[in-house]
């Protein structure tokens, strides 16, 4: 069956609402006006406003409630919106959230879900145009993850709830309206590997979420300049699964990182890291990075696409890295 | 609503009366526009109409001085306007032009003039109310006359940072004038969705500060409120709360399909338009005739179309100059 | 102060006024302890006595039910023991050996046990409001009783967490008992210092849910407060809010000279210390003597001792279990 | 003059309120308290409670506040007493303090100086053990310093109250009791350029904060086992002096980045990509990373001490990276 990612992941969690009556989505605007973004639309008149539940302008109290309620037996999906608004919330997430199955010496189970939009691309200037799953990676005891195709956006929430731990996921605003397949009994995707989207040999493309669709697409400009791409998808962000990374890698022996969030202290960086720690000695060029320029992302259309990563970059980033072939 | 008008308040002269209709007017149909020049595509990004709610800034901000400072929403393109910063300057930075307001950075939602003290244009629901605390601390501690009026919605109260600042403002007894514009709704969530308690002037003096309630589609009301609260900050009174009862009467943004209330409620609320119910009062008061009110949207509509031809005759800016204005 | 005693309730009988004594004397004997070890050296990081303060506890912890879930700051000791938490196990936890109540992980600030829904221990001031919140919402969807009590200090108020926290709850009719432990001092920040308005309960009730004040230093005043609001909980009422007149004797935790308060300030509230003014309310009503008094010392003692023992005698956690208990 | 770095801190502090009648302190437990690590001691006595300004604990409210004093013509220094509870007012920092000069187009400028204690290591436990310094150099419009020595301490705080933009300060709470000289006309130190704390031969160890004082040890226990190790002090986390950092390592052909952040995500994961694309051909062996653990900091002593970098982790691994010498 055919449908958009914003369809996919409202029927992931209308098929666990049905099932399991632990699960319920709370979260500013997702019940009368039918989600920000139109994901949760027509869910309110389905399960009604206990479970879909409309939460005032409060990010930090209904992510710490969305907290409270999992430890408290629930399987609560909290929206916040976007990235942006998440920072009202970090001190919930991180002190709370990642850190009280530890605190507690193992005793208490944090199964939350935490949904929200991520990413530029639409013109809404600086403060409504954040990338900040790196700040998310960054923290011990939050799974991270970014589901980037229909599949996954279905597939990937599935799985967050199941899972016993506090997940992040970031959908990319531009996906919402991505086109995709997905079988009327697929179930939950795994919550663990990267995967490869297009096999190659010559250079990885390695990016996560929004940006996949750009690289995709550069890989396929890349083709018709002689130049065969592989695309890893990362999926996950937190736990990263480097040995599908280094795989790749260790195969093509050129790399370049695509993210959206800025260069410096990005996910990128990490992926560079990872890279040189594990196949250092296989590396025929340097990984290069392709991020958004050390700039508050600007309204104007031409400073904000000059200011992503965009096809063209990725190319071009590419074309460098296999020229530096000895 | 009584067909009886309230009786004219003797301060408000015939230039003061034309004044008000003109601000309102001047903001609904730049506000019109701009909803226009975004259908057909020159703007873009999120774009939130004051329709509906122009009695606010009309009455609030006449009533502020050269020396105030004044924070507002990502609604804030006719508090700009009656700030004083032009209609081409604020057009061209929804176009995104240099010559915008904000060089094209900003756009809509963060309309900024350092010189007429107007701060934004914050797109962070309640971002801007520990900033106006700050600012008005400034003005007491440099020893400067001016307050500092921050504009919001009634969403923004069940915010942490209201919360936080509310109590610092009160505490330090600062020159903040609180202006809340309760329009009903946070996006599709309506008031007793958001607040336990609805009467929010009553919340806000709960933090020791003087509040107050007043009819936000009236432009006079709002004026009379914000006068009186504002010489009372100039006498060191402190902080000051008011909440402006009001209404939008177009979507929140212009991705809404505004599920969440009636054509019903939606047009009981337009029979009180700000402007047509002002304009009746002019006109009763022998203030207004029809030949006044032609030359009036005359008036208004040639600031319009000059705005559009200014912004659309700007210049985009380069892309080289992408990473100006980081730092300072 | 009075020197008439107030009189005796009638639902208070020997032994609940004697187990109020024995809870409110293990909780100090326990503190007095834990600082000499810490000053030995075997307990280290942050440490906040609960001395001066334990009638709060005493008075309201008997109220909650097995069913009930409980969330407190980092001076939580006395919360934890009277909650149920064996003194062995706290003071394990504070040796940071494997026997303590968090396997050594979270120290004297993070005290947990789940088997007997004690949740914390937490140490960012107002951080566990809203997961209270929380919790008393899955009671209210999974449809079980119980209610969520959260134990947090005066200071907590002025947070953003604490706004957002009480309006949820509000709004939302939810089972949660706020217990505000007003000991005047967020560290050296005193009450009128920390809040444009100092009556807490007044403010609390301007969300809309029940308010009152009571003296916190009178574990009986705490127990009938508490068993009110519970039983009003329990009756699907919605959240409460109790503010506990209170005193911390000691320094905020173990670094703080105490600069911002005077000696006679402690001594005029060491007079009405909660334990000896109750021992005498015991004492007039003839249901306490020296004896009895000598075998209740003698018997904390001995727990208290026992703790110790068990705490040294415990294992330290293997480097090697570093990285466990990240994920579930 | 010999003094501590909590004392730098305080000269720096009150030689500028003095001076400059805009500059003020505010924050919780500064006035009356004397500071939570007895930094601003006696500066209520001297200045009055106006400018020693003890805030209620509204992190999110009072950094804000600071903000807008800064644009209303004051220089306020804001304490925010740890890294820890900087997640409750990082909004204010990113989307305001950050974004204002840039969403502005360049009219408002906000001179505001953030100071916080950072760090682990006194067994305070998960939540009260952060080192988020890498959340704050992700972020274009702030910029970022982390003082390590006592001269630093003083000068970087002046120079960071005449810099026009927002800067963050992270002081790790172990360098309070640290002593050093201090000359009595010392003024502001440079904003800009990392430091060479050591000069060596062999192998660069690459580091900041609270971690310098280890890692120079490590560096004395490496010429004990005859490798002349260079030890350089990153001093200004953004902009990050990527020209010094690379001077080093194209000179030692080796890196050890140490840094007290947890290791994905985390700082040093930056320095690691900064080498690679600015240096790749230079490198004999892959940089390393001596991080913590991914783990939320536990309370037990040898836990904690596991968790961090400690000068033997460095040891060992400078040597395992010279020990790969082709
Ligand atoms: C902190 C934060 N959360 C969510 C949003 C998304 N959002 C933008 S406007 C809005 C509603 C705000 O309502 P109100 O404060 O009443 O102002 P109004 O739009 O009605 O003028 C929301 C939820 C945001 N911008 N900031
Ligand atoms: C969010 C946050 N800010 C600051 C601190 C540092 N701190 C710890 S306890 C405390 C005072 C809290 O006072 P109060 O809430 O009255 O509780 P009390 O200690 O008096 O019991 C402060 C400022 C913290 N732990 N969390
Ligand atoms: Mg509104
Ligand atoms: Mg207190």
């Amino acid at each position: 069956m055919s449908l958009t990612y914003r369809e996919a992941v409202r029927r992931a969690m209308c098929e666990a609402m049905r099932r399991d009556p632990r699960v319920f989505l709370m979260g500013e605007d997702v019940g009368r006006y039918g989600g920000c973004y139109a994901v949760s639309l027509g869910m309110f008149q389905e399960f009604g406003p206990e479970r879909i539940r409309d939460a005032p302008l409060s990010e930090l109290g209904f992510v710490g409630a969305g907290i409270g309620a999992a430890i408290g037996g629930m399987r609560p999906i909290v929206e916040l919106m976007t990235v942006n608004f998440s920072l009202l919330a970090l001190d919930q997430v991180v002190n709370n959230a990642a850190l009280l199955h530890h605190m507690s010496g193992g005793q208490v189970a944090v199964p939350l879900v935490i949904r929200m939009a991520t990413g530029a691309g639409r013109q809404l200037a600086a403060q409504h145009s954040h990338s900040l799953e790196v700040w998310y990676a960054h923290v011990p005891g939050l799974k991270v993850a970014a589901p980037a195709t229909v599949a996954d956006a279905h597939g990937m929430l599935a799985a967050a709830l199941e899972d016993p731990n506090p997940v992040i996921l970031f959908e990319h605003m531009l996906l919402y309206g991505l086109e995709g397949e997905l079988p009327d009994d697929a179930g939950p995707a795994d919550l663990v590997h990267a995967a490869v989207r297009r096999p190659g040999r010559d250079i990885s493309l390695i990016t996560y979420g929004g940006s996949l669709p750009k690289t995709l697409e550069a890989a396929a400009r890349l083709a018709e300049r002689g130049v065969d791409a592989e695309v890893v998808d990362l999926r996950v962000l937190r736990p990263l699964d480097t040995a599908t990374i280094l795989a790749s890698v260790r195969k093509t022996r050129r790399a370049v990182v695509v993210d959206e969030g800025w260069k410096t202290c990005g996910l990128a960086a990490e992926i560079v890291a990872t890279l040189v720690e594990g196949a250092f000695y296989d590396l025929d060029a340097p990984p290069a990075r392709v991020c958004s320029a050390e700039v508050p992302i600007p309204y104007a259309r031409q400073l904000e696409e000059a200011a992503l990563p965009q096809a063209a970059t990725i190319v071009a980033t590419a074309l460098a890295a296999v020229g530096a072939r000895v | 609503m009584s067909t009886e008008l309230p009786a004219w308040p003797a301060e408000v002269d015939l230039d003061r009366g034309r004044a008000y209709l003109r601000d309102m007017l001047r903001v609904r149909r730049f506000e019109e526009k701009a909803a226009e020049v975004y259908q057909a595509g020159h703007i873009h990004g999120f774009l939130h109409l004051y329709i509906g709610e122009e009695a606010v800034a009309a009455g609030a901000l006449p009533e502020l001085r050269a020396e105030d400072a004044v924070f507002a929403t990502y609604r804030e393109h006719g508090h700009a306007l009656l700030r004083g910063v032009s209609a081409g300057a604020i057009m061209a930075e929804m176009y995104g032009k240099a010559e915008g307001c904000s060089r094209g950075r900003g756009g809509s939602m963060h309309l900024f003039d350092a010189a007429r003290r107007f701060y934004g244009g914050s797109a962070i629901v309640s971002g801007a109310l520990p900033m106006a605390v700050g600012l008005a601390l400034a003005d007491k501690l440099l020893g400067v006359p001016g307050l500092a009026a921050c504009f919001f919605g009634e969403g923004a109260m069940a915010e942490g940072a209201f919360h936080e600042s509310l109590n610092l403002a009160a505490l330090w007894h600062l020159p903040v004038l609180f202006i809340c514009e309760n329009n009903l709704y946070a996006m599709g969530t309506a008031l007793a969705v958001s607040h336990a308690r609805t009467d929010l002037a009553a919340r806000a003096a709960s933090y020791g500060l003087a509040a107050e309630a007043v009819d936000g589609m009236d432009v006079l009301a709002v004026a009379q409120a914000v006068a009186h609260a504002t010489r009372a900050i100039r006498e060191g009174l402190g902080p000051h709360f008011i909440e402006c009862r009001t209404y939008r009467f177009r979507a929140h943004s212009m991705f809404d399909p505004e599920l969440y209330r009636s054509k019903e409620e939606i047009e009981a609320w337009k029979a009180r338009d700000p402007i047509t119910t002002f304009a009746a009062r002019l006109r009763a008061h022998g203030w207004l005739d029809d030949g006044a009110m032609a030359a009036l949207e005359a008036e208004v509509a040639g600031e319009v179309a000059a705005a559009v031809a200014f912004a659309e005759a700007g210049s985009p800016e380069p892309v080289a100059a992408l990473l100006e204005d980081v730092y300072a």
